[in-house]
């Protein structure tokens, strides 16, 4: 039952952050609205009820997003501009596993997209069994799992953990 | 000057789709004329927005860019890939 | 001057580095020289558009101009896909 | 010099526009392939379609989409409005004709996908010759 | 070849022609900077009720001319021009339904396929399609588009927008979810191809009724007219409130919500045929081709 | 309240400038990398860089822009709904492509120190 | 107070799209076969009692009627103007629509989707008698839209077989480019002058000072003359004819006709030939009488138009001529008996297209007249053909030899269409012909009477092969169990046949109470047409 109320809410949400006013129109279309999708689509986005009324996860979310946003990005986003706009600087791309040890799909999820955002490292394939994934690597420093998980993952794993597990 | 500007970046975003509408058209594999079409739709739809025609951003976004090369795309994965000189 | 006047003397200076962008982006696309290649180009493309989109509705001082942003945005990432859905599978429905 | 530029690119866009009908055209004649002439058809239709478009445009400045900002309009609202907006008649007929022209073309694919299953090709010149 | 050249040379010469006619004759040497006073009549009379302003200075009355909507280019297409939509949504309508007939199958038919694929590839909210984390996002930006484009159809009297843009960013929600997860994924959201059909008509027949209902309402005094929105002087019948929940609204809502409906549902309808497996209608075709000779 | 609104405008200015400069570098990147693996990275900066940051700068700058009415919220809320979207959909679009790129064999990944995909058998 | 008569002629295609809308849905909850047949039979015969009741209104009450949609006076909104040019052609599209609807019902007993047989079809009524109706040049574009999308369709009905899926594409690829270069000629009309009314046009070309948009306000620069907008009017004509010569088949855009034709279902090769390219035929009088006053070019505003009209008669003669020639050699050759009647369909538009192209009174009259006669006989031939298709089972005329005896009434009507559509005595057909024939010694052009003779023996030879063989020559299948179909095909035959034989012997009285007020209407009368329209402004504004 949370789950159709809390998908109902986050579609409501975009709705009037989408219309950009609050007259009782929109208030009501948006009720409308959501509660359509939330009945159609809820089942299929959320399994477990009890994890979505926790209000902590949030928190984390917001904190990701600041931290991820402000330093993670910038950092990388130099490191690539420098390779671009310096034709000198060496690029020696490969492919390398970066293993991952998160549980639910929406912090793999999250996981694999945090490294795709970062330039610098894309996410090409990934194996859900052996729990690999495979990323593209613009410069590749390390090659050992190990070594790989703690350049490139452990970061957004630490905050993957916390939001979605 | 504002008005030249305006019609400069106009008269550029045409420009370049009628590039991609050429290569669209003489290009042999299908799949890539069909991405070169979807370029080209692309360049419409900036061309749409600085003439000032919203609506028609929203309907040609849509339809040039996503449901034109779409089914095209289904058509040729149902159909064959290359044309035949 | 007022805060609209600063943004509106940015906007202009910086508007000619994304024309710039937009024709180097085009480049590539007609370019290629493989299928990826052109819809990474278009894809990239279109995402920087609807960012361009939204700043010169600041330009224009018109805010209608800005909800084709995302239908844009929405479609390319579509193209994307069923690009990739080609490449991999034998159906599409599948 | 700016109203000889303007003029410049005002004609330049027209023949761009002309010459991507041309294209158009050519392909739908030349081209062999099915799917190469919805592809061609389309690019048609869209060059009519900025045609149009085209045709209502003014070079003033400021220049808005011909929306109103507020639901109660005095009269120098509306006088500043009358002097900034294009022409909303051009955007509305376009958006029938993309609608139409979608219609059509989502048609014709049917068609060339069925034709394909019957004939085993797409090439017009061997669909005409198999036709027996 | 020599054809070829013929219509190269023909189709250069046509268009080097009708380039010079349009440009230099038609349109004008230079840009216009003066507005069709058709245009300027749409755009300053949609929204207001009361005042004349100078370039229309004969018009005694003009709320006569009101269209209860901010938006030119919506008042345009639902009110003042109507009809055109009308049959607009009819060519799609009559495109969609071309296109049903071209690729029939019978209930049975159609249940056997159903039976036969369905088992193989979708069980307990696994699907096929592509890699985890495109199925992830493609749930999450379905459900998005679905909001965006209901917002996009329903201020399509207040800011751009409209009942077929609406409806056509809802169409990526079906497609995505065909890419990226696979058609059976339609199906356990319950849109269906006679679902969808049912909701295509009913959508364009509430649009058919908005259409006729004015003048059943005004069987008697014949002061009301077809596709009528608001009052005039000399059509006095209203069914629609001009204004109400703080904002316009008139007759263009009921429209633009009708409309959604009916292009969203064609959309689907049109992506559920194309993504049905090839081998099943070259079946179909072959007992046909048998049949019928 | 006026300051922290001249802040937020201030820094949304900033990040657009910086994101006209990341599309720049972006488009660069696409034309001179040598090949599609590679290009990918340069289309990240294009979208995130390029799009999502401007797209907050201008939800940052929109309150302060008082001329536009009302409907500067309307500007606000859509480029935040862009800008999570385009968050979303570039990361999973570059992937996905990547992805059927790779299982197709289209392009080939070169220049490459190591391909443990390729190794793995995918 | 409106008469409710206008409100029942606003209604007519509007109602029939809205029945064909709920086709479907119906037929998803009924799911009978019987449902959609009657309810396809009942939809076009509500369309064709409406149809009935404007012509009846046009004729002995009031010409033109101006019905607003929306209640907008014509600049402003869209307007269905029907004088008795249109509400004459609309009367036929309505009764051989429902004879058709009749005859599908046992036409098509062994074919599935009849559902969908019948919503294209009552669509494609209303989008024929919205493109009749309209005032407006863009609901014209997208009625003319409704009709081809139908016919895409339609032609494409018999979808396992090679030739027609074929003969659809070809016809849609060929039909949507003219309806795109139709809208780029919109674009001109709309950028020169600034209007899209047909009555707002009609008074553009004739006039320096534009009345409408005087009465609405508005810039100078649009409301007088400029040399500018004669020359976009120009371009706009020869562009829009070009297409409509398309939707026409007139040579050379003739060349996707002979295998769309046939390749439908036999009712629907009917109105395509009877109706569809009449289609075409009517708009392209209404843009050159009506829009450009072709048949009084003095009231022309500007003599640039007036030479481009004078030479687009000329080419409309010369086109029609060698359609006819063409066509009519073609016919002698073919051995598929719908594709025979399909080439006939281009001769017949050729003599209409000659007709048009005169500009003279008794020219015009020989047109109309010819119109309605080609779309009786027309449909009434390939009918016939269909019902010896039906029960016969093949389309070569070589198999069909000997069935005749056995089909009486079946051969009996071909035969009328037949001599009726080479033009001889008594039938209608002959009537037409004559005219057109005196129109030319009339005008002084007495040699290209000629082609209509030779055209018109090669026709008969070709229908004499025909008429032979069925009739008289010894059958090559085995004929057991052949008798004439049901009642459900035999008696709209008999009605067309009849109406062949009334059309013909009536001709006198017809032509004076029919044809020529209706030629007045179309071509000599434009002042009428333009006044009507601005009554209704007049009296929106209040003034």
């Amino acid at each position: 039952m949370f789950r159709y109320l809390t998908i109902g809410l986050f579609a409501f949400t975009i709705y009037i952050l989408f219309s950009g006013s609050i007259t009782l129109y929109d208030i009501l279309t948006g009720l409308i609205v959501s509660a359509i999708a939330s009945v159609i689509l809820a089942k299929t986005l959320v399994k477990e009820d009890s994890k979505v009324i926790d209000i902590r996860r949030l928190f984390w979310l917001i904190a990701y997003i600041l931290h991820y946003m402000t330093i993670i990005e910038l950092r990388a986003h130099l490191d690539v501009a420098k390779r671009i706009i310096n034709p000198r600087m060496p690029i020696n791309p490969g492919i390398v596993r970066v293993p991952y040890k998160t549980k639910t799909d929406y912090a793999t999820v999250l996981v694999s997209n945090s490294i795709t955002n970062t330039p610098g490292t894309v996410v090409v394939d990934l194996d859900e069994d052996k729990k690999i994934l495979y990323v593209h690597w613009i410069n590749v420093k390390a090659i050992e799992p190990d070594k790989t998980y703690e350049y490139i993952s452990k970061t957004f794993e630490k905050y993957a953990k916390k939001i979605f597990d | 000057m504002i008005p030249i500007l305006h019609l400069s970046l106009i008269s550029i975003v045409l420009t370049l789709g009628m590039v991609f509408a050429y290569l669209a058209i003489s290009e042999r594999d299908l799949l890539k004329a069909i991405v070169y079409s979807a370029g080209q739709a692309a360049m419409y739809v900036i061309a749409f927005y600085l003439l000032m025609a919203p609506d028609i951003v929203l309907a040609y976004a849509a339809v040039g860019v996503g449901v034109y090369s779409a089914v095209m795309i289904i058509a040729v994965k149902k159909t064959e890939r290359y044309e035949k000189p | 001057m007022t805060l609209e006047e600063i943004a509106r003397s940015v906007i202009m200076i910086i508007m000619p580095i994304f024309i710039v962008a937009f024709v180097l982006y085009a480049i590539r696309a007609i370019r290629g020289p493989t299928i990826p290649d052109i819809v990474l180009a278009i894809d990239a493309l279109s995402f920087d558009v609807a960012a361009f989109m939204i700043i010169l509705a600041i330009y224009f001082s018109s805010p209608f101009l800005i909800p084709g942003a995302i239908v844009l945005a929405v479609w390319a990432y579509a193209l994307d896909i069923f690009v990739a859905k080609y490449y991999e599978k034998k159906e599409i429905g599948e | 010099m700016d109203e000889v530029i303007l003029r410049f690119l005002w004609i330049y866009t027209w023949f761009v526009l002309i010459a991507t009908i041309g294209l158009g055209l050519y392909g739908i004649a030349v081209k062999p392939n099915m799917l190469k002439k919805i592809i061609s058809l389309t690019i048609l239709g869209d060059t009519a379609n900025v045609f149009m478009i085209y045709v209502g445009y003014r070079a003033v400045y400021p220049i808005k989409p011909p929306v109103l900002w507020t639901m109660n309009p005095s009269k120098e609202v509306l006088e500043n409005f009358a002097s900034q907006i294009t022409d909303p008649v051009p955007p509305a007929l376009v958006i029938t004709a993309i609608v139409i022209n979608m219609a059509i073309t989502i048609l014709i694919t049917f068609l060339a996908i069925q034709a394909y299953r019957l004939y085993g090709t797409l090439d017009s010149r061997k669909i005409s010759k198999l036709r027996g | 070849m020599s054809k070829k050249n013929l219509v190269i040379t023909s189709i250069t010469l046509t268009s080097i022609v009708l380039g010079l006619i349009i440009s230099l004759g038609v349109l004008g040497p230079i840009p216009l900077t003066s507005i069709r006073p058709l245009g300027l009549f749409y755009a300053l009379f949609m929204a207001n009720r009361n005042i004349t302003i100078e370039v229309f200075p004969l018009i005694v009355n003009p709320g006569n001319f009101w269209a209860a909507s901010t938006e030119a280019i919506t008042a345009i297409l639902w009110d003042y021009r109507g009809l055109d939509t009308l049959f607009e949504t009819s060519v799609f309508f009559f495109a969609i339904i071309g296109s049903i007939a071209l690729f029939r199958f019978t209930e049975k038919e159609e249940h056997e396929i159903r039976k036969k694929t369905h088992e193989n590839h979708a069980s307990e909210g696994k699907y096929l399609g592509l890699s985890l984390i495109t199925k992830t996002i493609t749930k999450i930006i379905l459900f998005t588009i679905i909001v965006v484009s209901a917002a996009i159809a329903l201020h399509g009297q207040l800011t751009p927008g409209g009942g077929f843009q609406g409806g056509s960013a809802f169409a990526v929600a079906p497609l995505l979810a065909i890419a990226a997860l696979s058609r059976f994924y339609l199906d356990d959201i319950g849109f269906k191809k006679n679902t969808m059909l049912l909701l295509r008509t009913m959508g364009l027949l509430i649009i058919a009724l908005l259409a006729i209902i004015p003048v059943v309402a005004g069987i008697g005094s014949w002061q009301a007219y077809i596709m009528q929105n608001q009052p005039k002087e000399w059509a006095i019948i209203q069914l629609f409130p001009p204004k109400g929940l703080g904002v316009l609204l008139g007759s263009l809502v009921y429209y633009n919500i009708a409309e959604l409906l009916a292009v969203g549902a064609g959309f689907t309808i049109i992506f559920i045929l194309l993504s049905i497996p090839e081998e099943f209608y070259k079946k179909i075709i072959e007992k046909e081709g048998v049949e019928h000779g | 309240m006026e300051v922290i609104l001249a802040i937020a405008f201030y820094i949304g200015l900033a990040l657009v400038v910086i994101g006209a400069i990341s599309d720049l570098i972006g488009a660069l990147g696409m034309l001179r990398f040598p090949n599609f693996y590679v290009r990918l990275h340069a289309a990240t900066i294009g979208a995130i860089g390029g799009a999502v940051y401007p797209l907050i700068g201008v939800a940052l700058m929109s309150p302060s822009l008082t001329s536009l009415g009302t409907y500067r919220w309307y500007l606000m809320g859509a480029s935040l709904v862009t800008a999570l979207f385009i968050a979303m959909a570039a990361p999973t679009g570059s992937h996905a492509l990547a992805r059927a790129a790779h299982r197709a064999k289209v392009v080939e990944v070169y220049p490459k120190v190591v391909d443990h995909l390729e190794e793995d058998g995918k | 107070m409106v008469d409710p008569v206008h409100h029942l002629i606003g209604l007519t295609p509007p109602i029939t799209v809205a029945l064909a809308f709920a086709l479907p849905l119906l037929s998803l909850i009924v799911k009978s076969r019987r449902f959609a047949e009657v309810y396809g039979v009942s939809a076009t015969a509500i369309a064709a009692i409406l149809t009935a009741i404007a012509f009846y209104y046009v004729y002995l009450v009031k010409s033109p009627v101006v019905y607003t949609f929306g209640a907008w006076p014509p600049p402003v909104g869209i307007v269905y103007e029907v004088d008795k040019f249109n509400g004459l052609l609309g009367l036929v599209v309505g009764v051989v629509f429902l004879l058709v609807a009749v005859y599908s019902i046992e036409y098509l007993k062994h074919r599935s989707g009849i559902e969908w047989y019948y919503t294209l079809l009552i669509g494609m009524e209303a989008g024929m008698l919205g493109v009749l109706y309209t005032g407006d040049v863009f609901n014209l574009f997208v009625m003319l839209e409704v009709t081809s999308v139908t016919a895409y369709g339609l032609v494409a009905f018999y979808r396992s077989r090679k030739e027609s899926i074929e003969a659809a594409l070809k016809y849609a690829i060929v039909g949507s480019v003219a309806t795109t270069i139709y809208f780029i000629a919109l674009a001109i009309i709309y950028g020169s002058y600034a209007t899209l009314n047909m009555a707002q046009i009609a008074f553009k070309t004739m006039s320096k000072v534009d009345y409408f948009f005087y009465l609405i306000g508005g810039d100078r620069l649009w409301i007088t003359y400029t040399p500018m907008i004669a020359v976009g009017g120009a371009a706009a004509l020869a562009l829009a004819l070009w297409a409509f010569s398309v939707k026409a088949a007139i040579f050379p855009n003739h060349f996707w006709l002979p295998d769309a034709h046939p390749a439908a279902p036999s009712p629907i090769s009917a109105i395509l030939s009877g109706l569809l390219v009449k289609v075409g035929v009517y708009a392209i009088a209404r843009f050159l009488y009506t829009l450009f006053h072709a048949a009084q070019p003095e009231v022309l505003v500007d003599s640039a138009l007036k030479y481009v009209v004078e030479a687009t008669l000329y080419a409309l003669i010369v086109l029609g001529a060698l359609s006819a020639l063409i066509a009519g050699i073609l016919m002698v050759a073919q051995s598929d008996i719908k594709r025979l009647i399909a080439y006939s369909t281009i001769m017949h538009i050729g003599y209409i297209a000659m007709g048009l192209g005169l500009a003279t009174k008794l020219g015009l009259e020989a047109a109309i007249y010819h119109t309605i006669n080609h779309a009786v006989a027309k449909a009434l031939l390939f009918l016939a053909a269909g019902a010896f298709i039906h029960v016969v089972g093949t389309r070569n005329i070589d198999e069909l030899s000997g069935v005749g005896r056995l089909m009486p009434i079946t051969t009996l009507t071909f035969i009328i269409a037949a001599f009726s559509l080479v033009g001889l005595p008594p039938f209608n057909g002959f009537v037409s012909k004559y005219l057109l024939y005196m129109a030319f010694i009339e005008k002084g052009w007495a040699p290209l009477t000629a082609i209509i003779v030779i055209s018109s023996s090669f026709a008969l030879i070709a229908y004499v092969k025909i008429i032979y063989g069925v009739w008289l020559k010894a059958p090559v299948k085995e004929l057991k169990g052949i008798k004439d179909p049901s009642p459900i095909i035999t008696i709209p035959l008999l009605i067309l046949a009849f109406a062949c034989v009334f059309l013909g012997i009536a001709s006198p009285y017809i032509l004076d109470k029919v044809i020529t007020p209706s030629v007045v209407d179309l071509a000599y009368n434009p002042l009428n047409y333009v006044s009507e329209a601005l009554k209704i402004l007049t009296q929106a504004l209040g003034g």
